[in-house]
């Protein structure tokens, strides 16, 4: 990887993190209401990943889905960071057009196919688009997000099983930050190692690895993007990583330890990868600090002043988008009579 | 022009559009090597390889939304749920997914999924294999859902629904499959929107959708002979719902049976009702009346399972009641 | 007597149920160690453990149809589901087997479990978390679904609901959990049937269940400066309904609306609008009227989600066009 | 295990064979109705499995549940024979008062909690009647019958999951006859061998065995049940075996080859365990005879006699059952104004 990209990635981590943080802060002042789920700690997991992936929408590009969590793997899929910020500020300029919100940005344009809350509804559709790729005959993969929790769902079960039997191009990722909601994994799953409930119950490739240091997250994605690429059927790679906020803004974190935090908090991947490039030299502190401003800039001065500016939808579209709005009259109707 | 059977119907469609369009494809348990529970996608295995009639493991909720994931990037899935009863399995995705998305997305992705799947009671399949739920997909936003009354529609129903871009649920029902009908034999399409005037009458109006049409059209004989003319609705679309046709057929009767197979509580016969009090209340002659099946899971029994869903008997004597002759 | 709030009424409710009966556990994510997303099992965890108090893996069709497995042998569990959206995941397990497992075996197994689940549009929370579906339940024979308004009923009916013998779904509302009355100290039970004339009144009867009661309530005490006297009934429970205290009522005012916070496609109240013509039409002395919810999924734009859900203002309006007075 | 025992089970599984064959014919015949799903060819599976279990109901006695397939599990936990032929004949003497059918035998005096035609329903049930013992805190536990098929339902993954973190006293029996339906495992399952779908995705007890020679059932079973009983929590049985019949009544089999037919009746269960009895010399063909003979005849003149001459449900109980009939009104009301 070329000195240049290395630095970009690391702002993309920062400038991760600060849009997080200044969501989390515009939601304090009511700007943003319903759930919001901040990516803070997990940031080299879909950065990581999709830095291996074909990214910015077209037929060419691959497809990004996930959970509710999702703000960081639509902004890297392609969809603007101001649309984004828009949409959680419920605007008409939002990337779903303020119909969504935090948990549900869509932006096809950037084959970004959705954040979902459901934990568990993901699955099949990243399968089904991995299908919808391999019927059209592109080479375009799926990649799909979840979490630890989410694996519990019956739709993992029934998707890995279709997706190895009609060897589907995804790539399936398991962002394991030990969690889901307030109960820790050891109670709630009797495999804690995310990839040994798919290597040989779907025969599927599957490996684990750190989550935290994005290079090795790098790696393992590369290995896996190319392998389902290729055409040899599915992938699951699981990450370990934590979130370093609670589950949503409501939570009190009272279901985990200090030292459990501060033990991953050691392994920011901000810091981390920091920590690496300085050490290579291919970055000052300074430098940090200096793109650490510019980010800031950005998304006071564009991203949430966008946001901020746009405007809402209107109360007379209330109706628009349930049906198609200019559907064919000969499959619709009315009928003739 | 020939008579064919609802399976073959619907046959002829799903070869039809798949000749027509790639992008379409099916999906379903059994429904390829094995030529489907009711045949309505007989031969086409061979015809069209296993990458288009795709056999799905017993996974109801993931395969539909592996047919959902799809279609939003442009694939055409007909997805066929053996019995309306397992699609409660798949609720989640269709409800919270399919007819969610468009919305949710701000109108910048569409899911134009076709499902299909048999609702109804049928010899003494008993309670698992009984339920009739098309209320639960007609009160669902997102969604549209059809019932074809025989043949014809079944054909040009399904066709429709494969082209239109919208997620449309189609109910069949296990004693329709082999109903026969004259259907041309030149390509047409049956719109998905609008209820149907199947006999015009002055004295009442009878109410039906999917099987249901067929118990109101024998009342309406037997109402014949005693000299009432009924006049016979079939709603065809349940969402949306045609008000308007309803509303003119109680503005011209001024009375009027609601008939379903299905149970009472907030049914389809609840919201004909309730649409009728809101377009049509001052022109009502007569108290309006439900016919439904009672508030029971099917039993197995043959006596008790005829004795829970009503017949045409029944829709003949509750329009006897409301044209007040009893 | 103590002013205490909705969730501390289910909190109370188990705590006391819990403590007198062993065969009585709690099921459901995050309700142990994490205390429970509307705190209904707030420090239970510590009190009984982790056998009586289950903290749940996300797998709601499983741990719903484990609850329905231990019912079948006298165990008696208490189910939260954290959104009636997620309901949707298990309405398999609840329909086809806790609903119809008494009838399939000829009355020799019952399944005594409670379901509670919040439905109910708040806070921007958006399509995916806001479907109210009381309906969905209120259409299934074998069920009971109550909607307690208020801490008394919400503790009182879970108390007999506990008790019970059936399966029984509880809906709650995300913006009922917060609200407060005055409730006894001293243990008492609220039975699961029965609708509640909460306010008498002779002009005008609004029916309301759920959060809608408080809407009911807001308009009539508007409607009474107006010189309009208001009855409101709470419906409480939604199956089996108490349609004599619907009838009676309307047949003192003869006039009615029916408010609700879901969509009207067979709703809740096209289900009212139905049994009042079946049991009250010659009563009527004006066309009834529904309020409901906009036909589409809930937005999470603010002013889009206000304007998909009634308020109180909507069923004064209704009311007063019902009255004649606009 | 004794001669007389040997002998028992023999005619037991002759009786099973029998039956269905009965069923068969009063099918035919009209008399039952629905959808009817015999057993034939899996007889060693139920009965060897169950043979090692608690059963004939009460508080000592292990529970069972199953599919569609059902009636011999039932008989064989104790459900009076006539009255599961009743029950197919839709009678009030039936097992489920004729409100139930083939598909939905139940029979709680016996510990049998029923037959389910949704196809993964029965595992957390399964799972729910373990729990249930265990709250009691009996050493009671659920045994579980289910097929390939019904594996691939999202219910299968969050049960297996939930069982072994919960530790309940259950069996799963995976009746492994290579079809659901039409469907050969190999288009529709990743995993062909159930038990590797379990043992490491769960970090379950689990082991594949014979399902036609009773014996290797019997063996196989007790070490399973002794393992559930003793408190380690669950256990995952695959038998593999072979249905000798049609899916249901209306199945062509033209989905499988007559030479794969030809192959699986060589292995027979009764063939396979009338010659070791024959061998050992506890038996004689013409003991076997005189046996089938006495089958018949209670078949017909106490079996289906019973079901013919049993009285139909009035139609005026067609609402009885729904819920409980005589209710406590302190808890049900009506409410009190
Ligand atoms: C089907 C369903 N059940 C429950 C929930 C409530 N819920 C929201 S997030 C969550 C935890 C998910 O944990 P995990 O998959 O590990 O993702 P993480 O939040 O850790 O990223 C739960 C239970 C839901 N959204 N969907
Ligand atoms: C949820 C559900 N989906 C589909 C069906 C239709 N169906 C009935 S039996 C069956 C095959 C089951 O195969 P398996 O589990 O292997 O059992 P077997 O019949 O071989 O004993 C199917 C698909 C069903 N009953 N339930
Ligand atoms: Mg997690
Ligand atoms: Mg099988």
């Amino acid at each position: 990887m070329k000195a240049e990209d290395k630095k970009r990635l690391l702002r993309e981590m920062i400038f991760a993190r600060r849009f997080e943080d200044r969501t989390f802060e515009a939601y304090m002042e009511r700007k943003i209401g319903g759930f919001l789920h901040l990516y803070t700690g997990q940031e080299a997991v879909a950065l990581g990943v999709l830095e291996q992936a074909r990214m910015g929408g077209g037929d060419n590009a691959d497809y990004v889905i996930t959970g509710y969590r999702d703000h960081i793997h639509a902004i890297k899929a392609g969809a603007p960071a101001r649309e984004v910020m828009a949409e959680l500020y419920g605007k008409e300029t939002g990337s779903s057009r303020g119909r969504g919100g935090s948990m549900h940005i869509f932006d096809p344009d950037a084959n970004f196919m959705g954040g979902y809350a459901l934990v568990g509804q993901p699955f099949p559709l990243a399968a089904g688009l991995a299908l919808g790729c391999k019927h059209k005959g592109t080479d375009q993969i799926a990649i799909c997000f979840l979490g630890d929790g989410a694996n519990n769902q019956g739709t993992f079960h029934e998707t890995m099983n279709m997706a190895k039997v009609w060897n589907l191009p995804v790539l399936f990722v398991c962002e394991n930050n030990g969690y889901a909601i307030g109960t820790h994994i050891d109670r709630s799953t009797a495999q804690r190692d995310q990839y040994k409930r798919v290597d040989t119950a779907y025969c599927m490739e599957a490996s684990q690895h750190d989550g935290m240091d994005i290079e090795t997250v790098m790696d393992a994605a590369k290995t896996a993007i190319d392998f389902v690429r290729s055409g040899k059927g599915p992938y699951f790679l699981e990450l370990m990583t934590y979130r370093f906020r609670g589950h949503s803004m409501s939570d009190s974190k009272g279901y985990r330890t200090k030292e459990e935090e501060a033990e991953w908090e050691k392994r920011d991947p901000i810091k981390l990868y920091s920590d690496k490039l300085i050490k290579a030299k291919l970055i000052t502190k300074a430098d940090i600090k200096a793109m650490e401003k510019e980010i800031d800039d950005e998304i006071e001065n564009d991203i949430v002043k966008f946001a901020e500016e746009s405007p809402e939808p209107k109360v007379e579209d209330l109706n628009k988008y349930v049906l198609d709005d200019n559907p064919d009259p000969r499959w619709i109707g009315p009928l003739n009579k | 022009m020939a008579e064919i059977a609802y399976w073959e119907a619907i046959l002829r469609a799903h070869d039809e559009e798949m000749a027509n369009d790639p992008l379409v494809i099916a999906m379903g348990e059994d429904i390829g090597v094995a030529g489907g529970t009711y045949k309505a996608t007989h031969g086409l295995f061979d015809k069209y390889g296993a990458e288009r009639i795709i056999d799905c493991p017993i996974s109801e909720n993931s395969y539909t939304g592996i047919g959902i994931g799809a279609s939003m990037i442009g694939v055409r899935p007909i997805i066929e749920i053996m019995s309306i009863n397992f699609a409660l399995l798949a609720l989640d995705t269709l409800i919270n997914a399919a007819a969610k998305i468009r919305y949710m997305s701000g109108g910048r992705i569409a899911c134009p999924i076709v499902m299909r799947t048999p609702g109804g009671t049928a010899h003494q399949l008993a309670a698992q294999h009984s339920a009739r739920l098309a209320r639960m997909f007609m009160s669902t936003s997102g969604l549209r859902v059809v019932t074809p009354r025989g043949p014809i529609d079944a054909y040009g129903m399904l066709k429709s629904a494969t082209r239109c871009n919208d997620p449309v649920i189609i109910i069949e029902h296990e004693r329709m499959y082999n109903m026969k009908e004259e259907v041309p034999d030149e390509e047409f399409f049956r719109p998905l929107e609008g209820a149907e005037v199947v006999r015009e009458g002055s004295d009442i109006t009878l109410i039906g959708y999917n099987y249901s049409v067929h118990l109101c059209l024998e009342a309406a004989k037997k109402l014949e002979a005693d000299g009432i003319s009924a006049e016979v609705v079939d709603l065809r679309s349940l969402k949306p719902l045609d008000r308007e046709t309803i509303r003119k057929s109680v503005e011209k009767t001024h009375k009027v049976v609601i008939a379903e197979e299905d149970e009472a509580a907030v049914g389809v016969g609840s919201e004909i009702m309730a649409i009728i009090n809101e377009d049509a209340f001052y022109a009502l002659d007569a108290q309006p009346m439900r016919i439904y099946a009672a508030d029971v899971p099917v039993p197995y029994n043959h006596k008790l399972e005829l004795a829970a869903i009503p017949d045409a008997n029944d829709v003949y004597m509750g329009a006897l009641k409301v044209m007040g002759k009893i």
